[in-house]
């Protein structure tokens, strides 16, 4: 189901260069199940942005009726949903999408999770929910450079943690890919989220992988009505038959759309 | 007495609210949202007669109160949308459909027209001369008063319910256009589809829509859509449907007072996707406040003499 | 070097930032927030052979990211203009100066051309055929192709400084207009001028705007300019000013990569009356942001291959 | 001279049904020396609404650098402005246009202060300063109905204040003309501030007094530059002589301009 609520800010700070983090409460979260879903937000009243921004769903607390997003600012929508302050109302959609399924790692198999950027924050509520399945987590987490950090202890928390940034200034150098490579790491499932070119070269390295990637696109409606945001599958390259990364994704099984 | 209610050819409306063509889909996905039964009625995406997956990514850009699209017409086909999509509305609501009707030359209006019309749930066409997103077809029948004449009567001659002529507002000369439109047959104007408008990226200087230009919708429109509104109903006598950048109940009365006979909800959609039930809602109340018994007495009232 | 030189037909632009007619009337109020030897140019308000009162009130309405004007050419009448207006301009700046001139027949067009072009700070004409708030006249001459085209000859005979002539967007084939406009001889044009819109009141449900329509600016009709200005100076070889609700540095960027010149800044002085300074302070950081060396760099940068 | 700043919000409340006080702060202030002038106010950043709103200037106090304005919520510029919070800032353009004559009455001459609705904040300042001078003031004030009463008493502290009302709900029933006959006010001075139908009914009720008015237009540039809110003179109805309400004015001698 989906639901239009005016949620509350509960919380709201800067984690790093550029990104927030914003915590939110409303009866929305009682409908949020698959991690890797997300919301698609008003960031003001009135036409000015006009269309709704859509932010995946980095954790979710029931009990508490919270949920939270992590962002950059990235341009006017972003920048001024930065700027609202605690008790104000977010109008929220969602959620929206089919997540990352979990029913595909085993218990005492082990999942690797692959980020790049503000493809990161999905994979923290996938993480906690195949911890709690007992499924052994590896994270290969890429940034831009040292202040683009974020959530590194968390992650730490749920297993193995690498960071690369691009620049060096933090972890290891390079990118993700050149990581799972060094570092030897194995693993039955890959879920990845992050650029085009981070989630290609993944398809590409493990092309007998359980491999399973999170896409972005352009959006207006975010419930799959408007064609906007469709992909072509890779059985019809130029055929009538498509994805919706809104309404069939943003998650989609390797191989399964072309990127 | 229903103070919404207005009777246009082919179409009794409970309220003259309806979302616009490319905006809803095929009702389905709103179907999760709301009610479809609540509204006037539902105008379902441009249909070709073979498939189309339309243009290359990124197809949306957004600009200030408006948003470019260059979607170009991806829909499932003639086919498929009168073995599955029209059935699926038809068992989930009762609302009258419009079918928005595109193509590439007269035969494929025809085609879809013809076919089209004999849905049971198809109470009108609209047909589409105006999509501003291909290369060939769509705008090319909508800027040439002659060509669209001509078009519209081999139109009418298949189509078994009244047909809506979409004007683009893209030209010199609105009521040239609506006049030739009307001498061929139509029976009602939709009006206005989106402007051709361009966004370029300012990192890599290049358009962001991958077809480079692409319709300009939204609250940006609003003022060229009333204009045209209200300078076409003083010159024609079949009725308006009148859409572009409609946000509220009140923009929903200017167009009314303008000349439009009932409006179409586009792109206001993606901002809230429980628009057309919220001014449903609001209208009687908007109603009261302005002093009309009845939402018909705003109609045209900006030049109507009282 | 000076990074934001631009050298156009009779104008050597210190920087590609001018207000636009109409928005800043004779640069005097303006002398009296900045020093006008900031800008780049200044184009002054459309001068007719007589003095005009224009039309009634109201004549701004604003509307969604945009404003609707009907002035009607108000000003002081050629005359005054060379007697007054442009002495002071000399006499407190040393700015080219684009003098518009608007008209409602080709004599009136040429009188005045032909005076205005003789003013020593003069050093090119905007030739109005665009202006969408006059009866007769202005945009009656911007949306024939031929008529466009005869108009210029004769003002290109007469005028001691070159010729720019201002588009209107309300047409169905501005390239059509455009080449035309070049064939006449015209060293160069301006573009966009408004779009004809409307606005109603929601209480009288009347029009907002005394004179009915009015020329929509702002940034609601961006989207429309870049793309005019896109297809244009792909298809004519004069150099465009290119206008249309530039509100930032990074408008004016988009502007220069559509294929436009240099720039003009209307309705954005109303809504900051600094805003030529700021964005004439704005643009070497941007191009430094950028990676250009000079802003020259980027005009047509959407459609040249690099 | 004219400025632009941003000045910070000290103090801003509802006074009335709809009609909201708010003082500003900012070296503006200093500035602002004829009552009946005006500010040009951005109410929000970015382009919702485009453009700036006049509001006159009702109180200035030069030791503090602060101005009051009091306006009514109107449509969405009005009512974004009401929605800020003291220590926000408001991008204010002033002070424009020209004032009330203060020369124009000898100490010891009575000077009549007439307001229409919205039109009376103005009046406020001139009041003060007329006072200062030590002139005689006396105050017709009208409004629509009770709950749209402001700032009585104030005015009953500089000299005598009549209130009329509409409805009559409130103070004496009917018009401010109709109070100034039956109570046979006379006086040296006629300034008025409101309504045009107002303005006119004063003009042609007192044609051989010294009277003031102070008109409104919709305005764009608010500073003479535009023509949007040019109005005819007397002198010359169909030809090209004319006034603008921003910068000749708003205030004129009655007959100056058409009504
Ligand atoms: C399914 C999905 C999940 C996302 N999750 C996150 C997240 O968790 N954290 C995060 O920081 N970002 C996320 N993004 C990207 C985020 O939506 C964009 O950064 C944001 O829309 C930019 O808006 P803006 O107004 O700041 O930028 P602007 O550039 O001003 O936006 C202009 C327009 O382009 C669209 N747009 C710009 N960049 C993107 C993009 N990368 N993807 C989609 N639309 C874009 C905007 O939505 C808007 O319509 C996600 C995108 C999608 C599709
Ligand atoms: C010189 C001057 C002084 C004024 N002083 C005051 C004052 O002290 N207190 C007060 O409450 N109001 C005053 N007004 C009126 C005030 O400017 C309008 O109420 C306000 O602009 C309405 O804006 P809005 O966005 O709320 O309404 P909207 O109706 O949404 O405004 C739409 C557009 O119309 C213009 N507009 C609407 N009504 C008026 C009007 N009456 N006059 C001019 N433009 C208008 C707006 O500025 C805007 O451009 C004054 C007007 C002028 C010209
Ligand atoms: C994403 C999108 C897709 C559209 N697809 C169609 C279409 O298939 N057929 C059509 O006639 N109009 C199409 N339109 C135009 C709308 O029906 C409508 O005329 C236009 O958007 C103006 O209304 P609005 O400002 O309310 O959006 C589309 C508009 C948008 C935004
Ligand atoms: C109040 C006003 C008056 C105008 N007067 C003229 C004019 O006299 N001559 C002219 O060629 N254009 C005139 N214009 C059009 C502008 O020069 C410009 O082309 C248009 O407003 C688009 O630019 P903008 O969006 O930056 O305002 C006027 C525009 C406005 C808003
Ligand atoms: S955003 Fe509308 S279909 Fe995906
Ligand atoms: S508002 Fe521009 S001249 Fe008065």
């Amino acid at each position: 189901m989906i639901q239009k609520e005016m949620c509350t800010i509960t919380n709201h700070q800067q984690i790093a260069s550029n990104i927030f983090e914003m915590t939110l409460q409303g009866d929305i979260v009682l409908l949020m199940d698959e991690p890797g879903q997300f919301v698609h937000l008003k960031v003001s009243e009135g036409i000015d942005p006009l269309l709704r921004r859509p932010i995946s769903i980095s954790s979710v607390n029931k009990e508490s009726r919270q949920f939270t997003i992590i962002y950059r600012v990235q341009g006017r929508g972003t920048a001024l949903l930065s700027k609202k302050r605690t008790g104000d109302v977010v109008d929220v959609l969602g959620p929206l999408g089919n997540g990352f399924p979990l029913d595909e790692t085993g218990p005492n198999e082990t999942a690797l999770l692959v980020g790049g950027g503000i493809g990161i924050p999905p994979l923290y509520e996938l993480s906690c929910r195949l911890v709690s399945k007992g499924i052994k987590v590896v994270h290969v987490l890429g940034f831009a450079s040292k202040d683009a950090v974020f959530y590194e202890e968390k992650f730490m928390k749920l297993g193995t943690t690498y960071i690369a940034t691009a620049d060096g200034s933090y972890g290891r150098k390079g990118l993700v890919t050149d990581v799972i490579e060094t570092e030897g790491i194995s693993f039955d499932t890959l879920y990845a989220c992050g650029p085009i070119p981070m989630l290609k070269a993944l398809e590409d390295k493990f092309p007998d992988k359980k491999v399973f990637i999170s896409m972005e696109e352009r959006m207006c409606c975010g419930i799959g009505a408007c064609y906007a945001c469709v992909c072509h599958t890779k059985f019809d390259k130029e055929g009538s038959s498509y994805k919706k990364v809104c309404s069939d994704g943003p998650v989609f099984r390797a191989g399964e759309v072309i990127l | 007495m229903n103070r919404l209610q207005v009777e246009l050819p082919g179409l009794s409306l409970k309220n003259p609210i309806m979302p616009a063509s490319g905006c809803f889909g095929f009702g389905r996905e709103y179907s999760r949202l709301y009610d479809l039964n609540i509204l006037g009625a539902i105008m379902i995406k441009a249909t070709t007669p073979k498939p189309r997956l339309g243009n290359p990514l990124p197809r949306v850009a957004e600009t200030e109160a408006g948003m470019l699209n260059s979607i170009g017409l991806q829909n499932p086909g003639l086919d498929k949308v009168m073995e599955e999509e029209l059935p699926w509305l038809e068992k989930h609501c009762s609302v009258p459909i419009i079918a928005n009707v595109a193509g590439f030359s007269e035969e494929d209006y025809v085609e879809v027209a013809g076919k089209i019309s004999t849905a049971p749930n198809v109470r009108a066409i609209e047909l589409n001369i105006s999509c501003p997103n291909v290369k060939t077809g769509g705008i090319a029948f909508g800027t040439q008063p002659e060509v669209a004449h001509n078009l519209i009567r081999k139109v009418k001659k298949v189509s078994r319910v009244p047909v809506y002529v979409k004007l683009s507002p893209n030209v010199t000369n609105i009521v040239d256009i609506a006049k030739a439109v009307e001498a061929g047959g139509a029976d009602g104007l939709t009006m206005i589809n989106t402007l051709i408008g361009m966004k370029l990226d300012l990192k890599t200087a290049k358009p962001i829509l991958a077809n480079k230009t692409g319709g300009l919708s939204g609250p940006a429109i609003k003022p060229v859509a009333i204009r045209m509104i209200y300078e076409v109903s003083q010159q024609v006598s079949i009725p308006i449907i009148g859409m572009g950048g409609i946000c509220c109940a009140e923009d929903v009365i200017e167009f009314l007072y303008a000349g439009a006979s009932a409006v179409a909800i586009g792109s206001a959609n993606f901002a809230d996707p429980y628009i057309c039930p919220s001014i449903i809602d609001r209208l009687p109340g908007l109603l009261d406040e302005l002093g009309f018994n009845h939402i018909t007495e705003c109609i045209g009232r900006s030049w109507k003499t009282q």
